[in-house]
C-alpha cells in the first residue's frame, strides 16, 4: 500500500479547524505539522477553518468527508462525537482525532486513530523550573476554560512547582474565553500586581495577551502548546525574551508521524495513542532562551527530573489515564 | 412717496408647487407686497398660504415661477438666503427650543462671538435693546418653556428682527392669542411698520385682518383669487371670495335642565416639574349642557381635561361622574362609564397615523364585545362600523382600509370626532375642536357638538377661540394661573373682551358673582 | 374588500418585493466584487456561493434547518419592532430557553414522551422571563430597552456557561457540554439523515400564530397602535405598559422556543457552550427585510438562509472567508432601511439633493 | 475582604481602572455628541472595532501617533457613512447603527486575513506599536507626596490624558460656544435651527462624524494600549456599555466621565476578584459589568421618573 502514494497521486488530507488559525499554539501547531508533511511526504493538505460557530463544525467535517479526502483530521472533544457518527458511514475515509479519544469499545471506529497527550508530565517540568526561577515565591496560571485537556497542564505545573518549593504560592484564574487577549492581559497584570513573577497562560489567544503583560513587566512566562519563544522571535524579540520555556504539546509532530505511518501502512487505526515524554510528543522547549534564562545548574536538575519521570520514578498527577 | 411707480418690495409671479405625492399646493400664484404695508393673505385650510410663505422664506422651492425683490429676480435656496435678503418668518407652529432661554432662542444661528466663545453678555444686551426698540417686552433670561404663548410669539418676532428682517412674515400669529394679546401684537406690528418694516400677515379671523392690514390677497384651492384694498373689503365679501359660497356660523340651542354629571371638587394638579398647575378647582357639568373653559394656553385648563380623561394623576381633590369618584379608574374604565374625549392635538394624540381608518375608529372600544370577542377581532363588524361612521360624518376617503396618514387635516379631525361620538357619550371632553379647521368643517363640528349636548351629554369644552366658546357654551369658566377666576352664564351681553380681561388676570369676579354661575 | 384597497395592497406588495429584490441584487453584486478582489478562483467561489446549498440533500437540509431557526428569530424581532420597542434580547432568550429545555431533557422526564412538549413549554417560559425583564424596566421606569436587553444577552451567555460547567456536564467528562439528550428529547426528523426536523413545523406554526395574534386579535391591534403612536394608545385607554411588557415577553417566548429548537434539534441534540453562533442576531436582518410582517418573514429567511449556507460552503471549499456574508448582510440592511426607491434616477436625486432630518427611532419611541 | 480593600485602594488598581475606563470614556463622549444632536449612535461598538484594526495595521508601518490618527479617521469615516444613510437616505438611525456593527464584525475579520496573510483570529503576526504611557516620574521630586503622585499619575496612556482633556473640551464646546448651542438645539427641536437658517442636517452629520472619530480614538486605546494587537470582536460589548453610560451620564460630559469610571471600575474588579475569591465562579464575576450596567440604568431611570413625570396608570 505504501507505494500507492506519490507526488502525483498524493495522500489527500484535510484538517478541519473548529475555530481559526493564528492562535500561536494549538491549531497552529497542527497546521505546522501538516505543512511539514506536505513538504516532505507525498501528501496534499487542505486546511478548513470552520470558525467559532459550533453549528458549522459538523457540516464542515461532513463536507470534507464528502469531498473525498483520504484522511480527515480534527481535534479535541468538540469534534469527537461528529467523527464517531461519520466514521461508520464512510469506511473508505480515515479519521484522525487529536487531543481526545472516543470510547473505542462502544463505537465502530476501526478507521479512526485517536491521539492524546500526557501534558501534565511536561508541565511538571515547567512548574519545577518556574518555582525555582521565581524570586517572589508566587506563580500565576491563567486557564482559558476549565476542561481536562487544559486543566491537565495546570495539574502538572502545580505539582512540579510544589515539588521544587513546597511553600510556593500559585495564583490561578479562569478567563472563560480563549480569544480575548485584552482580558488575558488584564488578568496577567493583576497577577503580577499581586506578586507573581512567573506566569503560565494556558488560554490560546487570551494567553497571548497575558504574555504581552509579562513582556511589558519584564517578568517571566511559560509558553504553551508550541515553542512560543521561537514563534515570537521572528516578530517580537522582547516577547521571546521573557518566555524561558514552553510546555509543548507537539501536535504537529504527532500528526506528521501519524500521516507517515499511514502512508507506510503502519498506523494503528481503531486505537487510541496516549503519548508522553518518552515518545517526545510532549516536552519543554530547550531553545536559546532556555539556555539564556535558566541557569545551567537548574537545567541539569530538570534533566534529572525528566529522567525520573521517563523511568517512572516520579509519576505526575494526571487527568488522562 | 408714490408707491404706484415703484416696483413692489417683494413679488411672487406664477408660483406653482406640487408636493411629492401629488398635492398641488400652489398653482400659478401671484402676490405683490409693497414696502411699508401690512399685507394680509387669507384662505381656507389647505388653500396654500403656508406653502407660499415657505417658498418666500426659502424653506420650500417653487417648481415654477419667480420671486422678485425690489424688481430684481432672486432665488432662495434655503432660509439662510432669504434671511440674508432681509426676510424673517414666524411659523404657524413655533420653532423655539423649549429648554433654551429667550435670548438663546433669539440669537440661535447668528450668535455674537468673541473668538470661538459664544458671547452671552453681548447677546443679552442686544436682545434687550431690540425688545425696547420695538416695544416687544420679554425677559431674555427666562426659559421659553416657561413663557406664555403670547410672549413666545414675541420671542419669535424678535428672532426674525434680530436677523435684520425688513420683511416679516407672520403665519397665523393670532390663532393662540387672547384678544388683549392680539391688541398688543397689533400695536407691535404698527410700531414695526412705523419703523419702516413690511409685514405679511395670515389669519383666519376676518375682523382681525380687516383691522390690521392695508391690502389683502385671497387664496382658494392653491390659486390666488384676487387682491383687494382693505378699505374696500367687508367680512362677507372676503368670506365669499375664500369659500366661493355663503357661510353662516350660527348654532341653535335648546334650553337645558339636566342633572349633574361631572363634578370636580377642589382639584389640585401638578406638572412634570412638580409645580402646581391646577389649584383648588371646583366645577360641575350637567347633562345637556356645554361648559366652556377659557384661558390663555398654559393656565391649567388643558391639564384639568387630561386629569378628567385619566391621563394625569391628581394631587388632591376629587373627580366624580354621576356622583361616583372616578379617581381610582384608568382611562379605559372611565370610558366605560360613558366618557368620550376629543383631544387637542389630533396627530400626536388623537390618531395612529400608520393604522387604517377602520382601526382608528375602534381603538377606544377594543374591549367592546361588538368588535372583540374572546380577544379575537371581528373584522367584518369593524368594517361595517367604519362604513357607517364615514357615511354619517361624511369623511372623504378611499375606504375603511385607507391609512389615517393619507387624510387631510379636516378629515382627520372628523375621524376623531366620529370615533368619540359613535355612541352617545354621557360626558364629552373637547379641546380645540376646530383649531386649524376651515369654515365648512367648523360649522359641521359645531353642529355635531350641539346635537350631542341636546341628546343629553355633559360637555366640557376648552378652546382658544373665544368666539367658538361664546357660540357653543351654556356656561363659561375662566382659568388664570391654575384657578377659576371668573364664571359666567352665557348671554348676549358677554363679550370676548370681558373674557379676555379675566383671562389675563386684569379683572376679577366677586365670590358671589362666581358662585352664581358655578353651580 | 374594496377594489381600491386590493389594488393598493398589491402595489405595496410589489413595491416592497421590488425593494427587497433590488437590495438583494445590489448586495450580491457587492459580494461578487469582494470575491473578485480577494479570491484566486473567483468564479468557482461565486458559483459555490450561489449554487452549493442545493447540490446535495445534506446541504439542502442545512439550509432548511437554518431557515426554520432564522424564521423564529425574525418573528421574535418583528413582534417587538411592531410595538416600536427596539429590544435586542433574542440571543439571551435563546440561551435561557436552551437551558430550560436541557434541564427537562436531562431530568427523568426527558426519558418520556412529554420531554419535547414540556421542554418547549419550559424553554418558552424561560425566554418569556428574559423578555419580561427589560420589558418591565422599560414600561415602568423607561429604562432604555436597547441597552438593557443587550446587557441581558451577555448575562444569559455567562449563566449558560456557568450552569453547563458546574451543573449540566456529566461528571468527569471532558466536555463543556451536556451529554447527548435521550432520543425521546430530540426532535424527530422529517426527512431522514438531514437536519430537517419538526423544528420546521414549529417555525411555520409560529408564523401563523404571530400573524394571527397581530392582525386578528385585539391584543395585536393594541400592540400595533402602541407601535404607531404611544400617546394615542394611552389616550385611547390601551394599557401601554401591559402591551410593551407582554410584547417583549411574547417575543421572549419565541426566543426561548428558538433555544429549544437549537438544543433539541437534530443539529445538536445536546447543550454546549456558545452553541448559537450569532444566528439570533441575524434574525434582525430578517425582520428588517420583511418589514416586520410575519408572513414575509419566512420568505426573507428562505432567501437569507440560502446565502448564509452558500457562504459557509464557500468558505469551506474555497479561499474566500465566510465573513463576506456578514458584509453582504450589512449592505442589505442599509439598503432596505433606506428610503431609496429601486429607480436609479430617484436614488441619484436623493443622493444629490439635501433633505430634511429623518425621524429617528428615539423621537418616535419617546 | 481585607485583601479586596487593599487591592481596590492600591495604586495598581487605580491604574487599571483608568486603563479600562479610557476606551469607555472616549466612546461615551462619542455617543454623547450623537445623542445630543438627536441621533442615538448604536454603532459605537462596530466603529471601535474597525478603528482597533485600523490602528494596529497602520502602526505596523507608521509611528504610533499616525496610527491613532488613522483610527480616528476610520471612525470619522464610518460616522459619515451613518450620516449619509440616516440623513440623506432617511434610514432609521438604529438600523443604520446595527448595519455598521454587523459590517464591522465581518469586515474586520476579512481585512485581518488580508493584512496577516491568512489569520482570522488575531494580529499576532503583525508587529504593531503601542500608544506610549506618559512617564511622570519626575514628580517623585515633590516632597512628601512625590511617591504617591508617581504611582497614581505616571504610566497612564497618552490617550487617557487626552480623554480627560476632551471631557473639558466637550463641555466648553457644548456650553460655551455658539456651535454647542446649535448642536443642543438640534437634538431638542431641529426645526428651530432650520428656521434660523442653519441646516440641522449638516450639524447632525458633523455630530455623527465627531461621534465616530471619538469612538475611533476609543478603538485606538483598546488595541494600542489595553492590549497591543487586534483580535476578532475584541471590543466585547464595550460599545454598548458606553451607550448605557451615555444614558446614565445624564447626557452631560461630566456625567459621562463618572459613568465611564463606574463601569471601568467594575470591569477592573471583575479582573482582580477571581484572584482573591476563588470560590466565586468566574462566569458570575464576568457578569458584573453587564449586571452593573442594567442595575445602574434601572436606578437612573427610576430617579428620573421620580423627579420628572407624575404620570401613571
Ligand atoms: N410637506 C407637505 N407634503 C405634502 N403636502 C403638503 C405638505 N405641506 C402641505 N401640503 C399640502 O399642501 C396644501 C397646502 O397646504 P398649506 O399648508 O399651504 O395650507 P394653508 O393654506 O396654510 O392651510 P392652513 O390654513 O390649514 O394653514 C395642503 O393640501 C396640504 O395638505
Ligand atoms: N404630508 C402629506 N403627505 C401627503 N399627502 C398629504 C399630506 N398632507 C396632506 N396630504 C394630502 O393633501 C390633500 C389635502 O390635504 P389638506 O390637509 O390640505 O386638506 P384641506 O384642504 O386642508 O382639507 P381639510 O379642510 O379637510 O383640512 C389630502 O388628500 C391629503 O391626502
Ligand atoms: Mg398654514
Ligand atoms: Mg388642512
Amino acid at each position: 500500500q505504501a507505494a500507492d502514494y506519490s507526488k502525483e497521486h498524493p495522500l489527500k488530507v484535510a484538517l478541519v479547524v473548529h475555530g481559526f488559525l493564528g492562535d500561536k499554539s494549538f491549531m497552529d501547531s497542527a497546521a505546522a505539522g501538516l505543512e511539514k508533511a506536505k513538504a516532505e511526504l507525498p501528501v496534499d493538505v487542505k486546511i478548513i477553518e470552520a470558525g467559532n460557530d459550533p453549528s458549522r463544525w459538523q457540516p464542515a467535517l461532513a463536507d470534507a468527508t464528502d469531498a473525498g479526502y483520504d484522511v480527515v483530521i480534527a481535534g479535541t472533544f468538540d469534534m469527537t462525537g461528529f467523527i464517531v457518527d461519520l466514521a461508520p458511514q464512510n469506511p473508505e475515509t480515515k479519521f484522525i482525532i487529536f487531543d481526545d479519544a472516543p470510547d473505542f469499545s462502544k463505537c465502530s471506529c476501526s478507521n479512526v486513530l485517536a491521539i492524546e497527550y500526557q501534558t501534565s508530565s511536561a508541565a511538571y517540568l515547567a512548574g519545577y523550573a518556574a518555582a525555582e526561577l521565581s524570586k517572589t515565591g508566587t506563580l500565576g496560571t491563567i486557564s482559558g476554560m476549565e476542561f481536562p485537556t487544559v486543566t491537565n497542564f495546570k495539574v502538572g505545573f502545580d505539582e512540579g512547582a510544589k515539588a521544587a518549593r513546597p511553600d510556593i504560592k500559585i495564583l490561578s484564574q479562569v478567563a472563560g474565553t480563549f480569544d480575548d487577549p485584552a482580558k488575558g492581559k488584564e488578568i496577567a497584570r493583576a497577577q503580577l500586581d499581586q506578586g507573581a513573577d512567573v506566569i503560565f497562560p494556558i488560554a490560546g489567544a487570551t494567553g497571548i495577551g497575558a504574555l504581552q503583560a509579562v513582556r511589558d513587566a519584564h517578568k517571566l512566562a511559560v509558553g504553551v502548546d508550541s515553542d512560543q519563544a521561537t514563534i515570537f522571535a521572528a516578530t517580537d524579540q522582547a516577547q521571546a525574551n521573557v518566555i524561558f520555556t514552553s510546555v509543548e504539546k507537539r501536535i504537529g509532530r504527532s500528526l506528521y508521524i501519524a500521516l507517515k505511518d499511514t502512508i507506510e501502512g503502519q498506523a494503528k487505526y481503531g486505537t487510541r495513542l496516549l503519548l508522553g515524554l518518552p515518545e517526545g510528543a510532549v516536552g519543554i522547549s530547550r531553545n536559546a532562551y532556555y539556555e539564556k534564562l535558566v541557569p545551567a545548574g537548574l537545567r541539569a536538575e530538570i534533566d534529572a527530573v525528566e529522567q525520573k519521570i521517563s523511568k517512572g520514578e516520579i509519576v505526575p498527577e494526571t487527568l488522562l489515564k | 412717496m408714490t408707491t404706484e411707480n415703484m416696483a413692489p418690495l417683494l413679488q411672487a409671479i406664477g408660483i406653482s408647487k406640487t408636493y411629492p405625492g401629488g398635492v398641488v399646493a400652489n398653482d400659478n400664484v401671484n402676490i405683490a407686497v409693497n414696502a411699508g404695508e401690512v399685507h394680509a393673505v387669507v384662505g381656507e385650510n389647505g388653500a396654500g398660504k403656508s406653502t407660499l410663505m415657505k417658498i418666500l422664506f426659502g424653506v420650500e422651492q417653487a417648481d415654477s415661477g419667480e420671486l422678485r425683490l425690489v424688481g430684481e429676480q432672486v432665488r432662495f435656496g434655503s432660509p439662510r438666503a432669504a434671511i440674508n435678503a432681509g426676510i424673517g418668518m414666524v411659523f404657524q407652529h413655533f420653532s423655539l427650543v423649549p429648554s433654551f432661554s429667550a435670548y438663546e432662542n433669539i440669537v440661535l444661528g447668528s450668535e455674537p462671538r468673541s473668538g470661538i466663545r459664544f458671547d452671552r453678555r453681548k447677546a443679552i444686551e442686544e436682545v434687550r435693546a431690540l425688545s425696547a426698540r420695538f416695544r416687544l417686552h420679554v425677559d431674555p433670561l427666562q426659559p421659553v418653556r416657561q413663557l406664555p404663548v403670547g410672549q413666545q410669539q414675541r420671542v419669535e418676532i424678535l428672532k426674525a428682527l434680530y436677523r435684520g428682517g425688513r420683511i416679516l412674515i407672520l403665519d397665523e400669529p393670532t390663532a393662540v392669542l387672547t384678544p388683549q394679546e392680539v391688541t398688543e401684537l397689533f400695536s407691535a406690528i404698527r410700531a414695526l411698520v412705523a419703523q419702516g418694516r413690511t409685514v405679511i400677515f395670515i389669519a383666519h379671523k376676518l375682523p382681525e385682518v380687516l383691522e390690521i392690514s392695508s391690502r389683502i390677497t385671497v387664496m382658494r384651492g392653491g390659486k390666488t383669487i384676487g387682491e383687494i384694498e382693505t378699505k374696500d373689503a367687508t367680512e362677507q365679501k372676503l368670506a365669499n371670495m375664500m369659500v366661493g359660497r355663503e357661510v353662516t356660523l350660527r348654532v341653535e340651542r335648546k334650553p337645558y335642565n339636566g342633572k349633574v354629571t361631572l363634578a370636580v371638587n377642589r382639584l389640585s394638579l401638578m406638572n412634570e416639574l412638580r409645580a402646581t398647575v391646577c389649584d383648588d378647582v371646583s366645577l360641575t357639568v350637567r347633562s345637556g349642557e356645554i361648559v366652556g373653559l377659557a384661558g390663555v394656553a398654559g393656565n391649567g385648563q388643558a391639564e384639568l381635561i387630561e386629569a378628567i380623561a385619566g391621563l394625569r394623576s391628581v394631587a388632591g381633590g376629587d373627580i366624580a361622574i354621576g356622583g361616583e369618584s372616578i379617581l381610582p379608574l384608568g382611562v379605559r374604565a372611565r370610558r366605560g362609564k360613558g366618557m368620550a374625549s376629543i383631544p387637542e392635538d389630533r396627530i400626536s394624540q388623537g390618531l395612529a397615523l400608520g393604522a387604517s381608518v377602520a382601526e382608528n375608529l375602534v381603538a377606544t372600544r377594543l374591549d367592546d364585545r361588538l368588535f372583540a370577542r374572546g380577544g379575537l377581532l371581528d373584522l367584518g363588524e369593524m368594517r361595517a362600523n367604519a362604513e357607517r361612521l364615514i357615511e354619517r360624518f361624511s369623511i372623504r376617503i378611499d375606504g375603511p382600509n385607507a391609512l389615517a396618514a393619507t387624510l387631510s387635516g379636516g378629515n382627520m379631525q372628523k375621524v376623531v370626532v366620529a370615533r368619540e361620538l359613535s355612541e352617545q357619550p354621557r360626558l364629552l371632553l373637547v379641546s380645540q375642536p376646530t383649531r386649524g379647521v376651515d369654515l365648512g368643517s367648523t360649522q359641521f363640528i359645531w353642529r355635531i357638538l350641539t346635537e350631542t349636548r341636546n341628546a343629553g351629554a355633559a360637555v366640557l369644552l376648552s378652546s382658544a377661540d373665544l368666539s367658538e366658546l361664546l357660540a357653543l357654551s351654556d356656561r363659561l369658566m375662566v382659568f388664570y394661573r391654575g384657578r377659576i377666576v371668573a364664571a359666567f352664564r352665557n348671554s348676549d351681553e358677554l363679550t370676548t373682551e370681558m373674557l379676555g380681561a379675566c383671562m389675563l388676570g386684569l379683572s376679577r369676579q366677586s365670590p358671589e358673582e362666581m358662585r352664581a354661575a358655578l353651580a | 374588500m374594496s377594489e381600491a384597497a386590493t389594488t393598493r395592497r398589491w402595489a405595496v406588495l410589489r413595491r416592497e418585493t421590488g425593494r427587497a429584490l433590488g437590495a438583494a441584487i445590489i448586495a450580491l453584486a457587492v459580494a461578487f466584487l469582494i470575491i473578485l478582489f480577494s479570491s484566486k478562483t473567483p468564479l468557482q467561489a461565486f458559483a459555490t456561493l450561489t449554487t452549493a446549498p442545493i447540490t446535495k440533500v445534506r446541504t439542502v437540509g442545512l439550509w432548511i434547518d437554518d431557515v426554520a431557526k432564522l424564521t423564529v428569530a425574525g418573528l421574535a424581532y418583528s413582534l417587538v419592532f411592531q410595538a416600536r420597542q427596539f429590544a435586542l434580547g433574542v440571543q439571551g432568550q435563546v440561551y435561557v430557553g436552551a437551558l430550560a429545555a436541557s434541564y427537562i431533557a436531562l431530568s427523568p422526564l426527558g426519558q418520556t414522551w412529554c420531554a419535547i412538549p414540556l421542554g418547549i413549554v419550559c424553554a418558552m417560559a424561560g425566554g418569556a422571563l428574559w423578555g419580561f425583564l427589560p420589558g418591565i424596566a422599560k414600561a415602568r421606569l423607561g429604562a432604555n430597552e436597547i441597552v438593557s436587553s443587550l446587557m441581558l444577552n451577555y448575562v444569559a451567555i455567562e449563566l449558560a456557561n456557568y450552569l453547563i460547567r458546574v451543573d449540566l456536564t456529566t461528571p468527569n467528562s471532558r466536555l463543556l457540554s451536556t451529554a447527548p439528550f435521550p432520543s425521546t428529547a430530540v426532535f424527530p426528523a422529517l426527512i431522514p439523515n438531514t437536519r430537517i426536523d419538526i423544528g420546521l413545523i414549529f417555525a411555520l406554526t409560529s408564523v401563523v400564530a404571530v400573524w394571527f395574534a397581530l392582525y386578528r386579535t385585539s391584543w395585536g391591534l393594541k400592540l400595533r397602535l402602541v407601535g404607531h403612536n404611544s400617546r394615542f394608545a394611552q389616550y385611547a385607554g390601551i394599557k401601554e405598559a401591559f402591551i410593551i411588557v407582554s410584547a417583549m415577553a411574547a417575543s421572549g417566548a419565541l426566543g426561548g422556543l428558538l433555544g429549544a429548537m437549537f438544543v433539541e434539534g437534530r443539529s445538536f441534540g445536546k447543550l454546549a457552550v456558545s452553541f448559537e453562533g450569532n444566528l439570533a442576531f441575524e434574525g434582525l436582518l430578517i425582520a428588517i427585510v420583511a418589514r416586520n410582517r410575519p408572513l414575509a418573514v419566512p420568505v426573507a429567511a428562505l432567501f437569507y438562509g440560502y446565502l448564509r449556507q452558500g457562504a459557509q460552503l464557500m468558505s469551506i471549499r474555497t479561499d474566500v472567508p465566510s465573513e463576506i456574508i456578514v458584509i453582504v448582510t450589512a449592505v442589505i440592511i442599509l439598503l432596505v432601511a433606506s428610503s431609496y426607491s429601486v429607480k436609479p434616477r430617484a436614488m441619484l436625486a436623493a443622493i444629490t439633493r439635501s433633505s430634511r432630518p429623518a425621524r429617528t427611532h428615539v423621537e418616535a419611541v419617546k | 475582604m481585607i485583601e479586596l480593600l487593599a487591592t481596590v485602594f492600591s495604586a495598581a488598581f487605580f491604574l487599571t481602572v483608568i486603563r479600562t475606563s479610557t476606551p469607555l470614556l472616549l466612546a461615551t463622549l462619542g455617543g454623547l455628541i450623537a445623542d445630543l444632536s438627536g441621533a442615538l449612535n448604536v454603532a459605537l461598538e462596530g466603529i471601535m472595532l474597525v478603528s482597533c484594526l485600523t490602528a494596529v495595521v497602520v502602526s505596523v508601518y507608521a509611528p504610533w501617533y499616525v496610527a491613532v490618527i488613522a483610527a480616528l479617521l476610520a471612525g470619522a469615516f464610518l460616522g459619515s457613512v451613518m450620516a449619509f444613510f440616516h440623513l440623506r437616505l432617511k434610514a432609521d438611525i438604529v438600523l443604520v447603527g446595527f448595519a455598521i456593527n454587523i459590517f464591522a464584525s465581518g469586515a474586520t475579520v476579512f481585512a485581518l486575513t488580508l493584512a496577516t496573510g491568512g489569520d482570522k483570529g488575531s494580529s499576532t503576526n503583525l508587529i504593531s506599536k503601542p500608544v506610549p504611557a506618559l512617564d511622570l516620574s519626575f514628580l517623585g521630586m515633590v516632597p512628601g507626596v512625590g511617591g504617591l503622585l508617581v504611582r497614581t499619575l505616571s504610566g497612564h496612556s497618552v490617550l487617557s490624558w487626552l480623554a480627560g482633556l476632551l471631557v473639558f473640551v466637550l463641555w466648553y464646546f457644548l456650553y460655551r460656544t455658539s456651535w454647542g448651542l446649535q448642536l443642543r438645539s438640534v437634538g431638542e427641536h431641529p426645526s428651530a435651527l432650520e428656521a434660523a437658517g442653519v441646516s440641522a442636517n449638516a450639524l447632525r452629520g458633523w455630530s455623527l462624524v465627531a461621534s465616530g472619530a471619538l469612538a475611533g480614538l476609543a478603538g485606538a486605546q483598546l488595541s494600542m494600549f489595553n492590549y497591543v494587537g487586534f483580535t476578532r470582536d475584541m471590543t466585547a460589548g464595550r460599545g454598548f456599555i458606553a451607550l448605557g453610560a451615555v444614558l446614565l451620564g445624564a447626557r452631560h460630559p461630566v456625567g459621562a466621565l463618572l459613568a465611564a469610571l463606574l463601569f471601568g471600575m467594575f470591569d477592573a474588579l471583575s479582573v482582580v476578584m477571581p484572584g482573591l475569591f476563588n470560590w466565586i465562579p468566574a462566569e458570575l464575576i464576568r457578569m458584573i459589568p453587564f449586571v452593573v450596567t442594567i442595575v445602574a440604568l434601572i436606578l437612573f431611570s427610576y430617579r428620573m421618573k421620580l423627579t420628572s413625570t407624575t404620570f401613571d396608570h
